[in-house]
């Protein structure tokens, strides 16, 4: 039972295990080696067992380049902690590198002092060149300072999968194994998990599955017999809420999320959206579930995708369209439409590089102003933005809440970095779930399709299909009330100032925002989206240090929350960490007058902690060496 | 606009019912007049209740029709009505959904939606007022302005070649491709019926009449007086026959039409018998290049062939799917894969 | 001879004639009844005789609406003065009113004790009901309190011209010419200069020529007969600064400034558009100027013409492309693009109100955001934008000089006000003009496609054709210097900075923001746009009540002027009037953090002198009355 | 990039004069690879200047081509490569320029710009690399893909009907229309080279195998084993034959073609002679919707005529309005209409 002859207990004392409260393994080889795979694996090996984990994936740009170069590698990062984590962490402890290539990419983000685990049998000649390699890094004194594992894994893999069967290519497909074996060996991890795993994705294909499981296994054993290294470690299990739990990246949870808003509010949900990174997984997951009634519509464009949902809006049915910053760029004049005729459009939004093409893979935050703002005249629509991969399951039920309820375009603002990312999530149970109340318009008596709810300003929601309650609307200037067309200046200053004000009530609608740390102090951290994590962390360290620093993540970017405003002003300065030249920044200077400073990043990359920590001291001075 | 009592049903309808009390914005003149009374008059014959019907259009003159039709309507943006039809239908397939638009909305910034929509066979019916001309921007030429037109934006005579909507259509693997005049009231609302009725994407070319900005367009063949002997209708099953007395015909000479005279000599067996129905596309592409002064042009029911409808084939696979798998469970859902508890 | 028996020197004294410094007159008809025609007239005729003059149009919505409704009138409004004016009035002075329903639309701007000038033969049965009159405004006392002059303008025209051998519906067309006379008479002014105008439009037509000449000298003498005014007006000469004047519209001083700038950097114009209110003009315009070599191309849609106009500026011409809001939204991703690149487009964006299809014969100014903010990524765009007509001309070119020095899109940011609206523009010398210089590379020798000037950060332009230089560009991003593709991440943050320092530099050459009025003071009214005119009256208004308050306009909105945080802070309080919800204000309060005060209209029309007025004493006091 | 040295003049040049110092970065195995090595082969044929020639393309593996060839390039933005192609074009007419394009930068997202570009004739090549899949995003289907095809956004099989890409070209009133085959060097070499030549649009559709997402898309008629059974050379003014020992003919039963065996009985005066240069489109449509396994698939060029080139006229209209005008003057223009002085 793999249990069993996984663990091998009776050699289970011969090495010493030391117990650290977390770790973060890189794992780094060409596209084709399965990285992901095995980090995912490992991943849901380390939640399972009980840990806190956080992950982040570093895919190659979305053309293939050729196997063994540095654009071709492909890697995947896992940190797991026995406590709670916000971030996948600044560095890795371990780097897995799968072939020189990898090593070239990863290295310089290794610590000294880190653990290097290479697999020695692709550090050919050629492998080599392909890396721009002049000479063999193991053979230099390039790599003196790491703790450097040399580990034959082809060579094993092979010699572990003799018998199997599989010819070579098959079997050199499994080396990831080989190396997951390795790892869960040092980190005491049980392998069932990912047995079970392998079970199903290969039911179909005996051979390739027992192969696998083989050649971890082997993995395993390997680090158990040969004498590599000289201890192992464990990572004790963090105290989580209880609950059930699974590992998620954001982009599932946004789709988990709009099917659950679609149970919700029992109303069919459509999907019209045109394949683009990082959003496209958004589509693929959606058009899974058609047993859920959601039709996904792959449009020939993304204003045929904007245009298409917001039929299904008109409709009487939750229309959302989905896309990256170029496709939003396109959409924009589609979605002034859906502004003008006021209708519950959800758009989601994951952010990746740009300006123009940019770097697709790559993550930045740079597009909150074209959300806000790139739509020709007085354009406003609601924002929600999720902060980790978990939560976008919540906020893509919320976009809806809202749009629904105010009737109001509304984006939900993700990026690549949630998208692609993973955490666990408590899995709720369905009927936690609040639902989502609809009203639709149903008595001729009276109606008018511009006559506004007095609270929220919305207006109502007349399906086609409903008797007697036949009317028009379009992009034209509507006619406060009557919803005619009205070339009326009053009427189009006040419709204007209607349709701003119904925006801005949804701040009653939202929860303040929420300080982590005291209500008041020297340094306030605002921050929005995927920042949270390392907002958080340096924020918990200065505060450590006994700093008088707190934290914010804004969940609702239009409106903000009502106490924002006040929020800041208990504070001296306000820092605005953004993965952008200060967009934010800009909107809150200019709201409350207030000069906040921002630290800026356009890499691609998220913040590292040590990055936010720094520029904490430097606007508060510190207490402590950095 | 004020509200209206629900219909006593579809039966009792009139053309009154579908009037709305907004005042009718084009010129005295234009075209859009006998398409909208056509559009009016064809609704009760439908026998689809008003609140299932919608109208949906881009943006140009012909494009404000919705505001007239008492029905369900949305005036969308320049070009992207077929999106926005798209995505109604395939919600609620109760709907009768109808495309207004232009030369210039759906053959110029919108023709990929055009292309796109009839590839699919989304089942709207699609009008698409050819007036060769940018009416409500006064008076630019269009992707169907005769090459060397001198307009505001072409002073010096426009050089693109036009394009024939109709060809378009076929080459977009469209289901249903029809033409009809403005001003043929018998002839149009009979071709909008057919259309109407047709499941799947329903394409009809109405040559329009824009009085003040392209007055005339296709008077040389439309106007009464020589209208027989300068169009051919189109009836399925029957022969290419035109002239006042049907005393001319239309043969294929391999794939190029030839007009013959009719009674003397030639026989009727040669000429070109009118099938509509047939799958090959090859005879609709050649009745779509046939044009005055060439030939007369082809007038009514081009193609009519049967498709499966987009949006039902999206539907089944949702029946599929819950018959496969039953109906969604969230909590099913959000457990998929690999689960654990923490007490 | 014309000028003479116009003047009819010998009767002159039987009517006392008044001297006034300012008149305004607003002609309001059918859109069949030729007012445009008559203003225009009227306009050139004040303006050729010495005036100084500003005028206004106001055209129905594109669709033309059934003749005699209220949606069918079309007005225009001229105002006169002996000293030198910036606004075309906030209220006219004359209204003339050539059937019921203009007078149904225009009688509510006409002040009580104003002169209302009414052509009484279309006071129909059903004219009165296509303008929802229930009963005859002439005969009730709904007209009290207003100087009522009645005139049966068609029953005299038709006399006028019984012989002239035209039909009905022709003569019927002179109408305007008739009530044209008529207050030539009552302004004493020369019909020679319109005379002249008949004769050139309608030289292949004898008839048409010669019945508008006489009908309209039929309305002047009518003046003189009928004692229906009790006094004729003069409004002298204005001393406008010496040269050579013409009356010009923005659009068309906006298509001259291209063409301008097409001789002055001695490259060849390429204006690629579809066709868009109020922008169109401009495809028109530029397409009657083959003889300048400048190529227009009308695309399938506004991203084929801004597409068209990048392949233009990529082959090393001016390449523009011009639109309004709804086109803009939909070149977003395409000016994004242009951007990474960084070539020289240039974008003529004429605003209307919005959002969406909104009101496209009427104009907002809120389209200010979307041309910073409305593309994916840090997207930065210079944005140069004309406060008046006639400026159109030197901003046009001055969009082109930026571009072309600094390689960067740069957007001419007018609206549907500035271009439809006209002025006396002082012609210039072409010579007087500045060229513009142009560097392209041609050195094979160490050339890189993004090697950067040193001092603005400019990219070399290297067109194909040119030996030597071959290399390939895109929307990735692109490594320093080589413009390599670069998934670097450290690059993409240094070329995002470069790309946004590189529009900062601007700065630099650009103009200092002028203050008009004291340099410090309690208020600066500070406005951009077409609201320059109120901004300024307004000012002086209060200036002269003694006021400590100034006004400056910004004509370069990205970056701004350097000096303008420094004016500034010079005063107590800021005020900035806009055409939309606060616009620049947002910009300014946050780039300055200062409490900018706001003054928003969304009327789809211009601020009125006395709206801005009241704001200032709102907000400063006044030591007179409103 | 690393700057280059003038060549000696175009005659010198040879395919490695064209080759980037970029790495290639395609999938190993992908069919771009032999259509960038044949387009680099014949650069050096076209006798035009290396500085004279520009590849423009939109986004898509496909759209990488212009990295890898030394020449100037634009990769610009999904579906827009022919915008931007006609603005340089019209600008320059001296630059020989290329557009690369796939089945869904250019049919789906980017299909209208083709349509007008086409009609408008503008004197460009586009190649459009057809894998019937959307590579790039990693494995959608496309508007080329066939009914009912699975893939990552259509898991229960596509419901689209996919597009005849050399009939849309037809019905745009393209004036050059050919298919080749990524694999079939010489007739892809070839083919290209008679596009390249071509005065006006010319528009070539390349079957191209995507190994990763879309393997053997075309393997069944293209593999070498069964090619020449099952697709059909056109050669102009040669009857229409294939089979090893072109043992196997078609010909044309009114507008439906017939496979007809050559040899025995079957007389090859009855065969469909190929005319490319035929102005009426009729023939083309057919060719076009001629597919496997009904009939071989066409391959060559389908459509070649001449028509004036759009940028000519633009010049045209230029040099007229000077020639009639004179060079335009700034100050007569400044002064257009009435002016007055002010002393
Ligand atoms: C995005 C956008 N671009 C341009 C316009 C301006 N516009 C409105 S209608 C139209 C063309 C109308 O031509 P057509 O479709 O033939 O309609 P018609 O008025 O002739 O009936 C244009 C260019 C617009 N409203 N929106
Ligand atoms: C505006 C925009 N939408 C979507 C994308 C994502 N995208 C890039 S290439 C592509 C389709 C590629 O398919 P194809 O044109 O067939 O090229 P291939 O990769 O198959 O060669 C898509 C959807 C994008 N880059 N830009
Ligand atoms: S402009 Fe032409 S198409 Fe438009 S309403 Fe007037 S006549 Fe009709
Ligand atoms: S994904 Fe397909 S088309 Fe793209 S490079 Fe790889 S094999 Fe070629
Ligand atoms: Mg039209
Ligand atoms: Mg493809």
């Amino acid at each position: 039972m793999s249990e069993r002859d996984g663990r091998k207990p009776g050699k289970r004392q011969a090495v010493e295990v030391q117990e650290l409260d977390r770790v973060t393994i890189r794992f780094a080889g060409d596209s084709g080696d399965g990285m992901q795979l095995a980090g995912l694996q490992f991943t849901n090996t380390s939640a399972v067992y009980g840990n806190d984990v956080a992950t982040v994936p570093d895919f190659p740009a979305e053309i293939r380049a050729p196997a063994g170069s540095i654009p071709g590698v492909s890697s995947f990062q896992v940190s797991f902690s026995s406590h709670d984590i916000h971030t996948p962490g600044d560095q890795p402890d371990v780097l897995v590198a799968m072939n020189p290539a990898a090593l070239k990419a990863h290295l310089g983000d290794l610590p000294k002092g880190g653990l290097l685990i290479v697999n020695t049998d692709e550090f050919t000649e050629s492998n080599l060149r392909k890396a721009l390699y002049t000479e063999n890094p193991l053979e230099g004194d390039s790599l003196d300072g790491y703790r450097v594992v040399e580990v034959p894994v082809g060579t094993m893999n092979t010699r572990a999968l003799s018998e199997s069967g599989l010819n070579t290519m098959q079997i050199d497909r499994s080396k990831n194994s080989f190396a997951l074996g390795l790892m869960f060996w040092l980190y005491e991890r049980p392998l069932d998990s990912t047995i079970r795993w392998f079970e199903e994705k290969f039911a179909r294909n005996p051979e390739v599955r027992d192969a696998n499981i083989a050649t971890m296994k082997a993995g395993y054993n390997f680090g158990d017999t040969a004498e590599l290294f000289p201890q192992r470690f464990h990572v004790a299990k963090a105290d989580l809420p209880p609950g059930r739990y699974r590992n998620i990246t954001g982009n599932s949870a946004t789709a988990l999320g709009f099917l659950a808003a679609s149970k919700l509010a029992n109303l069919p949900l459509f999907y019209g959206s045109y394949p683009i990174t990082p959003a496209s997984d958004i589509l693929h997951e959606l058009s899974r579930f058609k047993n859920f009634g959601v039709k996904t519509f792959q449009a020939e464009d993304e204003i045929a995708a904007i245009g298409s949902a917001i039929g299904a809006s008109f409709g009487g049915f939750l229309g959302l369209t989905g896309t990256s910053g170029p496709g939003l760029a396109l959409k924009s004049e589609a979605l002034g439409l859906a502004v003008m005729v006021e209708l519950p459009l959800v758009v989601a939004m994951i952010q990746r590089s740009g300006p123009s093409t940019g770097m697709p893979t790559k993550t930045d935050q740079a597009d909150l102003l074209q959300v806000l703002f790139g739509r020709n005249g007085e354009s406003p629509v609601a924002v929600v933005a999720p902060a980790t991969p978990s939560e976008c399951f919540h906020y893509a039920i919320e976009a809806f809440r809202l749009a629904l309820r105010h009737m109001t375009p509304t984006v939900f603002l993700s990026d690549g970095y949630l998208g692609t990312g993973s955490e666990p999530w408590r899995v709720p149970e369905a009927d936690e779930l609040p639902r989502i109340e609809v009203k639709f318009a149903r008595d001729p008596e009276g109606f008018n399709p511009y006559d506004r709810d007095p609270e929220t300003l919305a207006r109502p929601w007349a399906a086609p299909g409903t008797p007697g309650l036949e009317h028009r609307i379009g992009g034209l200037e509507k006619a406060h009330i009557t919803g005619d067309v009205s070339y009326d200046g009053d009427n189009h200053d006040r419709m204007t100032r209607f349709r701003a004000e119904k925006v801005a009530r949804i701040a009653n609608d939202v929860p303040d925002v929420e300080v982590i740390g005291d209500e008041s102090g020297d340094l306030l951290v605002l921050g929005w989206g995927s920042t949270y994590g390392a907002n958080l962390s340096a924020v918990q360290r200065v505060q450590a240090e006994g700093l008088a620093v707190s934290c914010a993540q804004l969940r609702y970017l239009n409106p903000f929350p009502s106490n924002l405003g006040e929020v800041i002003s208990n504070f001296e300065q306000v820092l605005i960490p953004e993965l952008n030249l200060g967009q934010l920044a800009m909107l809150v200077r200019s709201r409350y007058v207030v000069d906040a400073a921002s630290l800026n990043k356009v890499t691609g990359r998220p913040f590292l902690i040590a990055e936010i920590e720094e520029k904490i001291h430097e606007l508060v001075g510190s207490k402590v060496k950095v | 606009m004020t509200t209206e009592a629900a219909p006593e049903g579809p039966l009792a309808l009139q053309r009154k019912d579908f009037v709305t009390d907004q005042e009718v914005r084009w010129c005295p003149g234009c075209g859009d007049y006998s398409i909208l009374a056509q559009t009016q008059k064809l609704m009760p014959d439908l026998g689809v209740p008003r609140e299932n019907i919608v109208f949906i259009s881009g943006i140009g003159c012909n494009s404000r029709l919705p505001y007239y039709m008492k029905t369900y309507g949305f005036h969308s943006i320049h070009g992207r009505a077929p999106t926005i039809a798209t995505g109604l239908r395939v919600m609620n397939p109760e709907l009768k959904v109808f495309v207004i638009t232009g030369d210039g909305d759906g053959l110029s910034i919108g023709g990929n939606h055009l292309l796109h929509v009839m590839r699919r066979n989304v089942d709207l019916t699609i009008v698409l007022f050819n007036n060769r001309i940018y009416g409500l921007t006064k008076g630019q030429y269009s992707p169907t302005s005769e090459f060397g037109k001198r307009t505001k934006s072409s002073p010096a005579g426009a050089v693109d070649t036009p394009l024939h909507p109709l060809s378009v259509a076929i080459s977009a693997e469209a289901s249903f491709v029809a033409r009809s005049l403005d001003i043929d009231q018998k002839h149009l609302i009979g071709t909008l019926e057919r259309a109407a009725r047709h499941k799947g994407t329903s394409f009809v070319e109405v040559y329009q009449n824009c009085n003040v900005f392209n007055d005339g367009a296709f008077m040389e063949f439309a106007d009464k007086a020589v209208r027989s002997d300068r169009t051919v209708r189109l009836d399925h099953g029957q022969p290419l026959l035109f002239g006042k007395e049907l005393e001319k015909g239309i043969r294929l000479n391999g794939t190029t039409p030839e007009i013959v005279d009719v009674g003397n000599g030639a026989n009727e067996s040669e000429l070109w018998v009118h099938d509509e129905s047939r799958e090959d596309p090859a005879l609709s592409f050649i009745l779509s290049r046939m044009h005055w002064p060439d030939f007369p042009e082809p007038m009514g029911v081009i193609r009519a062939v049967e498709r499966p409808v987009y949006e039902d084939l999206v539907q089944g696979q949702v029946d599929e799917a819950i018959e496969r798998q039953g109906e969604g469970d969230l909590d099913a859902l959000f457990q998929e894969g690999d689960t654990w508890t923490v007490e």
